[in-house]
């Protein structure tokens, strides 16, 4: 077997993972390099489910009986234990939502209601990039057509990489909001971001990272990334589906109006008018996925359990792996970075003009599952003039043993279609 | 292999050799997209009265949606409507049938090498992509002639 | 032990939740009677969940791979499922949210953001009910801040019950949108929809019932309602936490503007502008709650198994014997409909001048699990001059000795306090 | 019974029998509400110089929240502002000890009446109930001294 420094004790680990001794297709062994659409989750994380579910059930806040109270502070301890995860200065910054995607839209309608300064409006602008997730690119459209204000972005370039070129003439004065991605989900790459929050807070634009490729890989530290708005979501880091969050800094989360109306949300309500709480739970309408955010607590500390930095570690490896097998292919082209350097374990790649989704199909036929199509990404697809893309992404689980089979398996795919 | 089932010698021929490809003279033109996958079709279709004089075609996509446009090409182009129609439904119904459905003679005779697409019915993601040109064949007609078929068409592929 | 017609075999059911064993306090059993918070849930549904996670958990939707289509079939099943069980024309008119308050407020944004005929804005008017949870007050209230729209509503009566008197005043040409609950979260009380419907479909408005606590309860038929919107949650009826369900005709969802913008909800996207799904999948941006819509199949497969209209039998007689029971105890006065009659097994109430608080306090000392506080309503408590009530709310699982245990429960907080 | 350490004697007295309760002219008069149970509480304070003259209230709420503002009354009436201080601060820290901290001497002599309510502190549903009265003297006597711990003291309540 292949030994790579800095490797995790993948053997320890995939045991915690029931999925992954799936057999597929009539017995092939599961190699699941679709991390970055969605990671497996952890027995630990599946046994704070149930034990919350069989043991604590109960709607949460406003309750004085045992399960209520019992189910508050799970799900608030959830929030304590996410608030650390990310070194947020306040636990009452971190707000839970349903994914990032709405963590994303819940900033861009905040901004869109705000009262000056933060109000975007027209004549004012809103700045992302070219590499967004689609999650990271509507709100901002929607916004944009909603109030009239204009929507800018940063271009790419040939190696994947943003085009910080233009910085100066991209966030202006009339700029309202940066929103972009810290960790490109289609071609893996690392986004220096720091020039681009130093910008923003020069001419005093908010900046927002989607970090949903991030939480899950590295060491996310909201106060060293000096962004005002952070967004990610759960189910890619180990947690359950359902549950995302938005962490803020707190003077916004203040100053700005809600969103969701409902339940939970309020200070007091009459016919005619209603006040808020303060942050978090201003902008937590309704019951909130209270097993979920108790799902995500436990998958924070699996993985601090692990350490993140040794889960970053072990990917690097694996990346530089993994890129120097795939060059080996011939016809393979990796769309994005083309080595191991300031990028993380999602790799994409054509194979010469046969179509993403065969190529796809015929790993799966190998128990191999990658993704393919756009990556809700289609921006870059287009950028290099691709109708798609192959993508294999790895997480704390993956093995070399596992890139093996895919460079093998994409043998077999050029075989098949030769 | 399994696989073997979808990707049929004839599949594989279409789509290293299709049929048609390229936009010619049209009466009507559709842009269809499967955003499951990206797949996508700009069609355009000639009559003659109820005659199907041309399909023309250019899109990218997989081997599956390539190689049933240009099935769809060879089969559809001087055929009457109505019997486009048949065929278009047959067609419709074996990739609806999930593997379920073993095309008898008469089948055979009436949807010719698309017969081939049975394995792909297996593949619920590939069925979309087998049938993104026949929904914008579809779709397409219903413009050149007028009717309002075309909503129902559109919604079904997406 | 008491014998009521139309009981459901309780002791049978009740081995399917776990948590019903739970003892608290030092030995006491758990009597659960705050399921209008929010139910329990069945091993059924935990086992569902548990078997998605560790055997099919992956993306859904854009995926060729094994797990991807599993994922998606299970997640579209769902659909189906729920679809069925609200007697929905089309399964494409069933859209996942996380909760009850997500969709009503789905609906809200739509309407404001609509073109005509639909656009509420300025000069148009929005009615409501006075009896409407938080959730179906604070979206409105938002929105005719927003859009300068009038808000209006329907009184009640003091029996419990809506004030339809004025209906032809209320709803009018200028009436865009007729929001009301079909069963009241804090008194139990049925709202006879026909009468507002029918009045609505006379000015041409858009009516939105929020169901969530209906279809726990009994048989729900969009159909037959005649709504436009139907909106209700899943953890209420005994699905997980994190999904809730917004039902829309058709028609109005393919004319409606989208809400949260993102994955999965588009067609295609360039850095330009972007084209959107149809329905369900233009509401469902982002990676939607898949292992809690699978959860909530499980649900609905559940309650249907037994019959909806045996739970709702099994309630009834449940709430005629927890009246009599409850209106022996001397102070004790029924905030709501005094008898079974039209009313669900939610029953709210005040105990001379004890507050709830404090009886919710002594109650769940003995193991009795009820909700005291305004129980997101407050605008009930206000009509009716009470600073709060304690509810207790029952379910298919809940037995006549759970009524006993309450009323004696009951007795024991006025000594505590005398 | 447990709850007896919550329900004391001492604070049921309170609860039936209010010190000091209605409301009276003040220097500043502040409003607050306990979402989680809809407690509410209106709450004025005068001051001549730095002591406190009168806190005067009115409002509804449980038996906690009602007897805590009586105690408040009760100990703080006629006090300096810098001691009336170190009691809310004491009292803080005793109700969010979750029931760890076993009141010593000093504490009582500093609490009196108020030591009682170590026994909500193990109640974390009732501590906000206990402390809505204090959260709002702290903010009333912020706003009749001109300072700026209005806000503060106002999230913590809610
Ligand atoms: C009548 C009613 N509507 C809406 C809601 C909101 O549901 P959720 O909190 O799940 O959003 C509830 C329950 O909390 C309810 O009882
Ligand atoms: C970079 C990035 N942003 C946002 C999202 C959206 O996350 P979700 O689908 O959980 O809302 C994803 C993943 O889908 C992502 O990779």
């Amino acid at each position: 077997m292949t030994q790579l420094p800095g490797l995790l004790d993948t053997e320890a680990i995939r045991k915690d993972f029931p999925v992954l001794d799936r057999r597929v297709h009539d017995g092939q062994r599961l190699v699941y390099l679709d991390n970055a659409a969605t990671s497996q989750k952890p027995t630990q994380v599946l046994d704070a489910l149930a034990d919350y579910y069989e043991k604590h059930n109960a709607n949460v806040h406003r309750g004085v009986h045992v399960l209520a109270e019992e189910a508050t502070a799970l799900y608030e301890g959830a929030r304590d234990k996410v608030a650390a995860f990310v070194n947020a200065p306040s636990r009452d910054e971190v707000i839970f939502t349903k994914n990032a995607s709405e963590s994303l839209n819940l900033v861009a309608n905040m901004l869109g209601w705000a009262d000056e300064p933060y109000r975007v409006e027209r004549d004012t602008e809103i700045v992302i990039t070219e590499m967004e997730h689609h999650s990271n690119i509507v709100p901002w459209q929607l916004l944009s057509q909603r109030t009239g204000a204009k929507l800018k972005w940063f271009g790419l370039t040939d190696e994947g990489r943003l085009d910080l070129a233009g910085v100066e003439e991209l966030i202006t004065e009339q700029t309202k909001v940066v929103a972009l991605t810290l960790v490109s989900n289609i071609m893996g790459t690392f986004n220096p971001v720091e020039d681009i929050v130093r910008r923003a807070q020069e001419v005093g634009a908010l900046v927002v990272v989607d970090a949903s490729q991030a939480a899950p890989h590295m060491v996310l530290d909201v106060q060293a990334l000096q962004a005002d708005f952070v967004a990610f979501t759960g189910h890619k880091m180990c947690g359950p589906t359902g549950i995302g969050v938005l962490w803020g800094r707190q003077e916004l989360l203040n100053d700005l109006p809600p969103f969701l109306g409902g339940g939970e949300m309020i200070e007091t309500v009459t016919m005619h008018s209603s006040t808020y709480a303060p942050a978090p739970h201003k902008f937590e309408a309704g019951t909130p996925p209270v097993a979920q955010a108790v799902g995500l607590g436990a998958a924070v500390d699996y993985l601090s359990a692990i350490g993140m930095d040794r889960i970053h570690q072990h990917e690097q490896a694996l990346t530089e792996y993994a890129v120097r097998r795939l060059r080996e292919i011939p016809d393979l082209r990796i769309i994005g970075p083309a080595t191991a350097e300031d990028r993380g374990a999602t790799i994409s790649f054509t194979l010469g003009d046969i179509h993403p989704h065969d190529v796809g199909q015929v790993l799966d036929e190998q128990g191999i599952a990658v993704r393919v199509g756009h990556h809700c990404a289609r921006p870059v697809c287009l950028r290099y003039g691709i109708p798609a893309t192959t993508r294999a992404s790895f997480y704390l689980y993956s093995t070399p043993a596992e890139v093996d089979a895919l460079a093998d398996g994409l043998e077999h795919v050029r075989n098949f279609f030769a | 292999m399994k696989l073997d089932s979808m990707y049929q010698e004839v599949i594989l021929d279409h789509y290293k050799n299709p049929h048609g490809r390229g936009l010619r003279e049209g009466d009507a033109e559709v842009h269809h997209v499967n955003p499951t996958c990206g797949d996508e079709i700009t069609l355009r279709v000639r009559y003659d009265g109820d005659r199907i004089e041309d399909v023309s075609y250019d899109g990218q996509g997989c081997s599956i949606s390539q190689a049933s446009a240009s099935v769809l090409n060879e089969l559809l182009v001087g055929k009457e409507l109505s019997e486009a129609r048949s065929i278009q439904e047959k067609f419709l119904e074996l990739m609806q049938s999930r593997g379920q459905l073993e095309p008898d003679e008469h089948m055979e005779d009436l949807l010719e090498d698309a017969v081939a697409f049975a394995g792909v019915s297996k593949y619920p993601a590939r069925v979309k992509c087998a049938l993104l040109s026949w929904m914008a064949w579809k779709d397409a007609t219903a413009q050149a002639l007028g009717t309002t078929e075309a909503d129902s068409a559109k919604e079904k592929t997406a």
